[in-house]
């Protein structure tokens, strides 16, 4: 028990960026385009705010951590832009358009940052992302301990997405229109839905979140910018929606269960029974789980029909 | 008379095909006008550009006597028209009401909150009105059919449509269904709506509508009034001659029995059963219809004769052997041609070659393959043979891309391809759909060629009168179970009708 | 016809672009673009302006780099012929460098038979890592693109963990494997000036053909081609499409696998553990659309990515960002994605042409189908 | 070797010598080993007067350019190629091999040839003093523990543990060591992960030889302090004060086991130009300034920097042997 309390903050620091990346890959998936560049833009949004507050760390102090955040959503919107583009106007494949971003994600950030700061890493980042205690809560006894106490606020950022993502897909006029398109866009557009309208609102938004994730990822697990700072994550945010049945409940549980996995090998030495297994071993959980869930889910599809389908209205 | 709309000299192009060719239809207010013509002929089309889903390449629409720059379907729902595709637009994983209200959301607040509860009510209100008893939180994957169709009729009706659009309504619906929606269209015209009803079926014009529009192979006809116009009449515009379509066809000479099918059951995905204790026998040397309202359970059985979907009880005896667990290929070989109902899905591969596509299923069998290895010159020599003898025409001959030619050849080269392994069975699926006329005429007098030379011809037709043209013996199933099965010349049109409709054919009760 | 020159096109106005892009970039970043052009040709013939001689070394390790990149574009391309996104080359690659030197080190063989054996175990863990996707979207539907990328992941940390087992082996890499399980050869070396050119050569060259082979002339490339174009048509006509969906992802894994193993056994003599990917199955991708799936094509785009491989420490060397390569190449798988768009464009100025020569004839020849 | 073949080039007029430098696939900013060596050489460069073209470097972006790049500085004509890092050991047999005439200097690793000098370094005891700060540092904050966390588990990061190891119980008998390991030197995200859970379990030092990972470290105890705890970290291979510094100015690195790579290439260049360069193995330990500690350490008491000189001494006279074998497992305690 005393492991768990341990161990459940350090797990939620690797769940926030999960959750929040696959909730973008939840709005893209939702609306119909299959978004395997959540990794890369995950990258881009991660290198923007490593240079937003670089750049006014000095001057604004710890504000600029909130600009850096916003910067990176912003700069992973536009960069998810050329995916929305690409495979919503210029009908592309939307696997291979991702792709191509993921590919194109670590080219141009490194390079970037060779123009940048003269070399393929940041300097370090001069303030940190400061960690909250909230007063009262933090008393509660056991859960004060896991959630309340010295954590991250963007972990309650992620869990207020979550809630937004909920109330406004299943809740509101836009995400009954939202999620029509990915599941039957003909319908939708029979209704007077624009299909490829809500499409861009729904990658766009992906990328919004996704270069989010990619500011917290920098903030909370590292110093500065370099191209591993992402290592995997947005696959594994993929996964997570898989496993969370494309639901942004779903998200948040699956999210802070590979948060689990990926801090466990950290914990392997004092869990009786682990801790003889290779690293490699633990590694490896995140990507193995996901496959089993895509086999346990298989017979029911509950994913967006539509999803990765190219929409074309019969004519341009 | 004021016209509730008026699509005047409409023009609309595909790529390689003009599917409407200055088409006029005017629509009275408060009448129904039923639009006719035969596959393919643009009816479809010209609703949707109604509906401004297309927009149409050239040519005028009025609503209520104003002209319309450029239609959308936010602007068509606007002015209150409303439209039941023929292929429903659902939302399986939504429920009743999420479908009803898509795109014209009842909203609480500032934040755009779906007020689900007005939703209900409203609906609930409609549906009680009409006597539809729908459910508004059911969702569309778990309702029947004809829910489904009521629930497109509530989308309209709850946008408060005037005019409204029926794409062939009733290819779907049981005969108890139809009848309802017959009456369900009087009331609406009663309440001053206006209606425009797309159906193949003349008994059904007859007996609602009060105009008919006719289109044949994109163009316009002629408007008749329904009342004064007798359905051969009708008949004869929508197909360009004479109805009699009775071909040249010596009498049937049976022979000895060829594929017999014994209380044949078969279940789809969800483990339902589709095709009910089904059985019927083919013989050398004629021709058995299957006929049946779209759905009934025909294109399971013929999956399940052609080895595509597994039976899950029965027999299926091809001259005298059970072949219910051959594998496809088993079936080919041991006799069996296949003319399959959708040749862009099942028939060819459309981004093959034409000579690739005329060996699909004999690719590895000798002499096109020798060790696996690929005789071209063989495949070549076979294809110019073929194409010579069925008179396949493109542009390349066995080098085009099947992608690339008419609907009518690609037809002729999967017949030429099922003819050529010279089966003992052929199963005919929906030969004809989407051809023009003189296609039709040559596959038509190429199916009665084969059973003259002693082959046993399985034919699945929804056009009624193409079974009955061709049929020696026909087979009626409704609902998965067979109501009748007789001989072509005992019976006629409107017996069949019946019998499609779930009546039972006398010999039938008594059977069982 | 019309379609395979489209798509021709379709790859050259990429591959143009691309480059474009790249020039743009260094420009717009201050860089002379000669460098680029200079790291080509250094790259290909060991020449600078300074020393105009040619260098058969450069063009061996050209070669070298290449080699690969065909491969892993052959993997990805048979598994496109049949409908399948192979998005999972890299973690093959991974398995089958990982398996060819466990049997080059544990596995005693006599002379001939040990290679064999070796690059053999590469194809087989590579079809192995491909089998499982292709079985769970054959029998399950489970979509191939992210059990391909969750197994890239698997395949690196299991290969690591193997390579580190074996008896020798430090934290990075195994003891050197037996000269007879080795590629290496002396008489390519000594040809191309003590380049690593190795034996890999002769099985990439096996496998172009066997891949143009095995699909254009066998009764068995038929039924993977038709599954591919039109599963519906392939099983109305009786063709085993599941185990056709699992049988190319295994020859595509395979494929992988081998890249994997001429890597190990031809260019290293050991197997290495990763500390992540290195991008040869990704560029596999590239390969394999620029190549436009066409063996031929497929050798061209090979040497076209091998090249900006060697280029990039040439660039780096004079002060520009050797990540300029992977932008170039993104673009350039980018703008392959985009053939929709470029055939548009392509349409349009052709018909512009055609408008300036013979105003009259246009709509005519406008949409050949 | 040794020879001075300088008119193998054709446009190094200028240059007395000419230098070449290969990095692995860390990069040449990896604030590690590749960017010490090449400061070594830049500084060289300056001290020499030698122009920018008399040195270069290669980047590797992956293993396979670890030949072609050290074939390629050999044949344009380098009088010493440089490569940093273990991993080059087997590309540099080859090339040694085949360029008799070139000369080589590889760090970290030993290679065996007539014209490759091979330079390591004595990680183990330059990592003994960092166990001594750490565990006198915990000491005075009133505690025992103190924590090391490696990058990748294996002789080389074994030797930095061994030597913590010992330096620590040599200060604090009653010393509680805390042992985790990255699992690579590039997851700073874990090695916070670890960090945390180390400090939590009451260590006050940690040592942190984990490469790049490293950071997350340092970034661990610098929010931790900003809460106001006390602890620090112990930087590796450069001096990491201004790495470990804060808003306030404060930083968190207490002090840094050095190990000076720059002076292993400097060294080798001087050699070059001098002509006398050494195809040998030659262990940088403190009596060749290899390893050792930063002369400026703000957060360093007296005390402890004394008790650092005292061990420098210990070791330089061979009263204080220090072992290169590591006794604890990872995730684990003595
Ligand atoms: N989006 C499209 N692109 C190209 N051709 C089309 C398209 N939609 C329809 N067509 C063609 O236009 C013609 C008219 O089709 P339409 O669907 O309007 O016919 P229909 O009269 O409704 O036939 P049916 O009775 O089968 O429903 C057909 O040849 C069809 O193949
Ligand atoms: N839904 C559709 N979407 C796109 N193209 C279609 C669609 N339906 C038909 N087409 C194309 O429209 C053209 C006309 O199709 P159709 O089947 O009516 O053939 P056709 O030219 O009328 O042949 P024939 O005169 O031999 O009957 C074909 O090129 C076909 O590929
Ligand atoms: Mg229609
Ligand atoms: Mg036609």
């Amino acid at each position: 028990m005393e492991l768990f309390l341990q161990m459940f903050p350090a797990a939620l620091v690797m769940a926030t960026p999960i959750i929040i990346a696959a909730l973008g890959g939840l709005f893209s998936e939702r609306s119909g385009v299959i978004n395997i560049a959540l990794e890369g833009i995950m990258l881009v949004g991660a290198f923007a705010t490593a240079v937003t507050v670089i750049f006014l760390g000095e001057s604004m102090g710890r504000a600029a951590i909130w600009v850096g955040l916003l910067v990176g959503a912003l700069v992973g919107c536009a960069y998810s832009a050329i995916h929305a583009f690409v495979s919503i106007r210029l009908r592309a494949d939307q696997t291979i358009s991702g792709t191509a971003l993921n590919m194109l994600s670590t080219g141009i950030t490194v390079f970037l940052c060779q123009l940048i700061f003269q070399g393929q890493r940041s300097p370090n980042i001069p303030v940190s992302m400061p960690k909250i205690s909230i007063p009262i809560l933090k008393d509660i006894p056991i859960l004060g301990r896991m959630f309340f106490n010295e954590a991250y606020p963007t972990f309650f950022i992620a869990v207020l997405l979550v809630v937004g993502a909920y109330f406004l897909l299943y809740k509101t006029r836009f995400g009954l229109r939202l999620r029509s398109c990915g599941e039957f866009p003909q319908a939708s557009a029979s209704m007077g839905i624009n299909v490829a309208k809500m499409r861009y609102i729904g990658v766009l938004t992906s990328g919004a979140l996704g270069g989010l994730a990619g500011g917290i990822m920098l903030l909370t697990t590292n110093i500065q910018f370099s191209v591993s700072v992402i290592h995997g994550v947005g696959f594994i945010a993929l996964g997570c929606l898989v496993f969370g049945k494309w639901n942004p409940w779903g998200c948040l549980l699956t999210g802070v269960f590979f948060g689990f996995s990926e801090i466990i090998s950290s914990y392997s030495g004092n869990i009786p029974g682990l801790s003889g297994m290779p690293t490699e071993f633990f590694y490896s959980i995140p990507y193995v789980l996901t496959i089993v869930a895509l086999v346990l889910f298989a017979k029911r599809s509950i994913g967006p029909k539509a999803a990765g389908q190219i929409y074309d209205a019969g004519e341009r | 008379m004021a016209y509730a709309v008026e699509m005047l000299n409409i023009t609309k192009e595909f790529p390689g095909i003009k599917a409407n060719d200055n088409i006029t239809l005017r629509l009275k207010e408060g009448s129904i006008h039923a639009l006719l013509g035969e596959n393919g002929a643009g009816k479809s089309t010209l609703m949707s550009i109604l509906f401004g889903l297309y927009q149409p390449t050239s040519g005028v629409i009025k609503v209520h006597g104003e002209t319309i720059k450029e239609m959308d379907p936010n602007l068509a729902t606007e002015l209150k028209i409303g439209m039941v595709h023929q292929h429903f637009k659902l939302i399986e994983s939504f429920t009743v009401a999420e479908n009803i209200i898509l795109g014209d959301e009842p909203v609480k607040n500032k934040m755009n909150v779906i007020d689900i509860k007005t939703a209900n009510r409203k609906i609930k209100e409609l549906s009680e009105q009409y006597g539809f008893n729908v459910d508004p939180n059911a969702k569309i994957s778990d309702i029947s059919v004809g829910m489904q169709q009521k629930v497109e009729i509530l989308k309209m009706l709850y946008r408060d449509a005037n005019i409204l659009i029926f794409d062939e309504p009733t290819a779907v619906l049981t005969p108890q269904e139809i009848d309802d929606l017959i009456e369900i269209m009087k009331r609406l015209v009663k309440e001053g709506k206006s209606i425009l009803l797309i159906t193949h079926k003349l008994i059904e014009i007859k007996s609602v509508a009060d105009e008919c529009t006719i289109l044949r192979r994109g163009k316009y006809i002629d408007t008749v009034d329904v009342k004064t116009t007798s359905i051969p009449e009708m008949a004869e515009m929508m197909v360009g001659r004479n109805v009699n379509f009775t071909i040249d066809k010596k009498p049937a000479n049976p022979k000895e029995v060829i594929l017999d099918v014994k209380n044949l059951c078969v279940e789809n995905e969800s483990k339902k059963q589709i095709v009910k204790d089904f059985s019927f026998d083919v013989r050398a040397g004629e021709i058995v219809g299957l006929a049946g309202v779209d759905g009934n359970g025909q294109s399971e059985l013929i999956y399940a004769l052609a080895g595509l979907m597994k039976a899950s009880k029965g027999e299926i005896l091809l001259c005298g052997e059970d072949i219910r667990n051959c594998s496809v290929k088993e079936r080919f070989d041991k006799g069996m041609g296949h003319i399959p109902e959708d040749r862009h899905k099942y028939g060819l591969v459309l981004d093959f070659l034409l000579k690739e596509n005329l060996i699909l299923q004999s690719y590895a069998d000798a002499p096109y393959a020798k060790h696996g290895i690929l005789q071209m010159d063989i495949i070549d020599e076979h294809a110019n043979k073929l194409i010579d003898e069925f008179d396949v025409r493109s542009g390349e001959g066995k080098e085009s891309l099947t992608r690339s030619m008419s609907g009518g050849n690609q037809q002729k080269a999967i017949i030429a391809r099922e003819l050529d392994r010279s089966p003992k069975l052929l199963l005919v699926v929906q030969p004809t759909r989407g051809l023009d006329v003189g296609a039709i005429e040559y596959i038509h007098g190429r199916i009665v060629e084969e059973r003259d030379n002693g082959k046993a011809v399985l034919l699945m037709s929804l056009d009624l009168d193409e079974i009955l043209d061709l049929s020696d013996r026909i087979v009626v199933i409704h609902d998965g179970e067979r109501t009748a099965f007789i001989d072509r010349d005992k019976t006629d049109f409107k017996d069949i009708g019946l019998y499609m409709a779930g009546e039972k054919h006398k010999e039938d009760t008594t059977h069982e | 016809m019309n379609n395979k020159t489209s798509a021709l096109k379709v790859s050259l106005v990429s591959v143009g672009l691309g480059l474009l892009l790249g020039l743009i970039i260094l420009v717009v970043s201050g860089y002379s673009p000669m460098v680029l052009f200079n790291a080509i040709l250094r790259g290909l013939t060991g020449m600078t302006t300074q020393r105009p001689v040619f260098n058969l070394r450069n063009t061996g390790e050209f070669i070298v780099f290449s080699l690969p990149l065909i491969l892993t574009g052959l993997s990805v391309a048979f598994a496109y012929k049949t409908g399948m996104f192979n998005i999972g080359a890299e973690g093959q690659f991974m398995v089958g460098a990982c398996a060819s030197v466990v049997v080059a080190i544990l596995v005693p063989l006599p002379g001939i038979l040990h290679v064999i054996a070796s690059v053999l175990a590469g194809a087989l863990a590579g079809a192995l890592w491909g089998f499982i996707p292709g079985l769970l979207k054959s029998n399950f539907k489970i979509n191939e693109v992210v059990v391909c990328i969750m197994l890239n992941y698997f395949g690196m940390y299991l290969s690591n963990f193997i390579l580190k087992s074996l008896p020798g082996s430090s934290i990075s890499k195994t003891v050197v494997i037996p000269s007879s399980a080795s590629l290496s050869s002396e008489f390519l070396s000594g040809l191309t000036n003590h380049s690593r050119l190795h034996w890999g050569i002769l099985i990439v060259a096996f496998c172009v053909f066997a891949y143009w082979f095995i699909l254009n002339k066998t009764s068995f490339g038929f039924s993977l081609r038709a599954t591919g174009h039109n599963e519906y048509a392939a099983d109305y006509a009786g063709m085993k499409t599941k185990r056709n969906v699992v049988l190319s992802m295994m020859i595509a894994g395979a494929l992988a696998g081998l890249a994997g193993a001429i890597m190990s056994l031809g260019v290293f003599n050991m197997g290495r553990v990763l500390s992540g990917f290195e991008n040869y199955g990704f560029d596999g991708i590239a390969v394999a659309f620029v190549g436009a799936f066409n063996a031929i094509g497929i050798v061209l785009a090979g040497l076209l990515f091998g090249l900006l491989k060697v280029m990039a420490p040439l660039m780096q060397a004079t002060g520009v960002p050797k990540e300029i390569n992977e932008i170039i190449s993104a673009f350039i798988v980018l703008f392959v994605a985009m053939q929709y768009g470029i055939r548009l464009l392509l349409t349009k100025l052709e018909a512009r042409k055609h408008k300036k020569a013979k105003p009259k004839t246009l709509e005519t020849s406008k949409e050949g189908k | 070797g040794g020879s001075d073949d300088k008119d193998k080039g054709s446009d190094d007029k200028s240059c007395k010598v000419k230098i070449g430098f290969v990095t692995d696939m860390g990069g040449i900013d990896d604030r590690s080993f590749n960017q010490g060596s090449w400061e070594g050489i830049k500084k060289f460069a300056e001290d020499e007067g030698l122009g920018d073209d008399c040195i270069t470097y290669l980047e590797s972006k992956a293993e396979a350019d670890y030949v072609s790049n050290l074939t390629q500085l050999s044949e344009d004509g380098f009088d010493l190629v440089v490569a940093a890092g273990y991993l080059f050991e087997d590309a540099m047999k080859d090339v040694s091999a085949q360029f008799p005439e070139t000369n080589f200097l590889i760090i970290d690793s030993v290679v065996e040839a007539d014209n490759v000098q091979s330079a390591v370094f004595a990680a183990h005891e330059g990592s003994y003093l960092a166990g001594v700060a750490a565990a006198l540092e915990a000491k005075a904050l009133g505690s025992d523990s103190v924590g090391f966390i490696g990058g990748m588990e294996g002789p080389v990061i074994g030797a930095f543990q061994a030597g913590f190891e010992q330096g620590a119980l040599a200060a604090n008998p009653k010393a509680k060591i805390y042992v985790d390991y990255a699992g690579s030197f590039d997851d700073a995200g874990k090695a916070k992960t670890l960090a945390a859970k180390q400090y939590d379990a009451g260590v006050k030092v940690i040592y942190a030889a984990a490469g790049n990972a490293g950071n997350g470290v340092i970034q661990e105890a610098q929010e931790r302090t900003e809460k106001g705890e006390e602890l620090y970290t112990v930087g590796v291979d450069r001096d990491q004060y201004e790495d470990g510094k804060m808003a306030s100015g404060d930083s968190v690195i207490l002090t840094s086991a050095l190990k000076r790579v720059d002076v292993a290439t400097y060294d080798a260049c001087k050699q070059i130009l001098d002509g006398n360069f050494k195809a040998e193995t030659i262990t940088y330990n403190f009596d060749l300034d290899g390893v050792g500690f930063p002369e400026e350490n703000p957060n360093l008491s007296e005390d402890i920097t004394k008790a650092l000189n005292d061990a420098i001494a210990g070791i330089k006279d061979g009263s204080i042997k220090v072992s290169e074998e590591a006794k604890i497992t990872n995730g684990g305690t003595n």
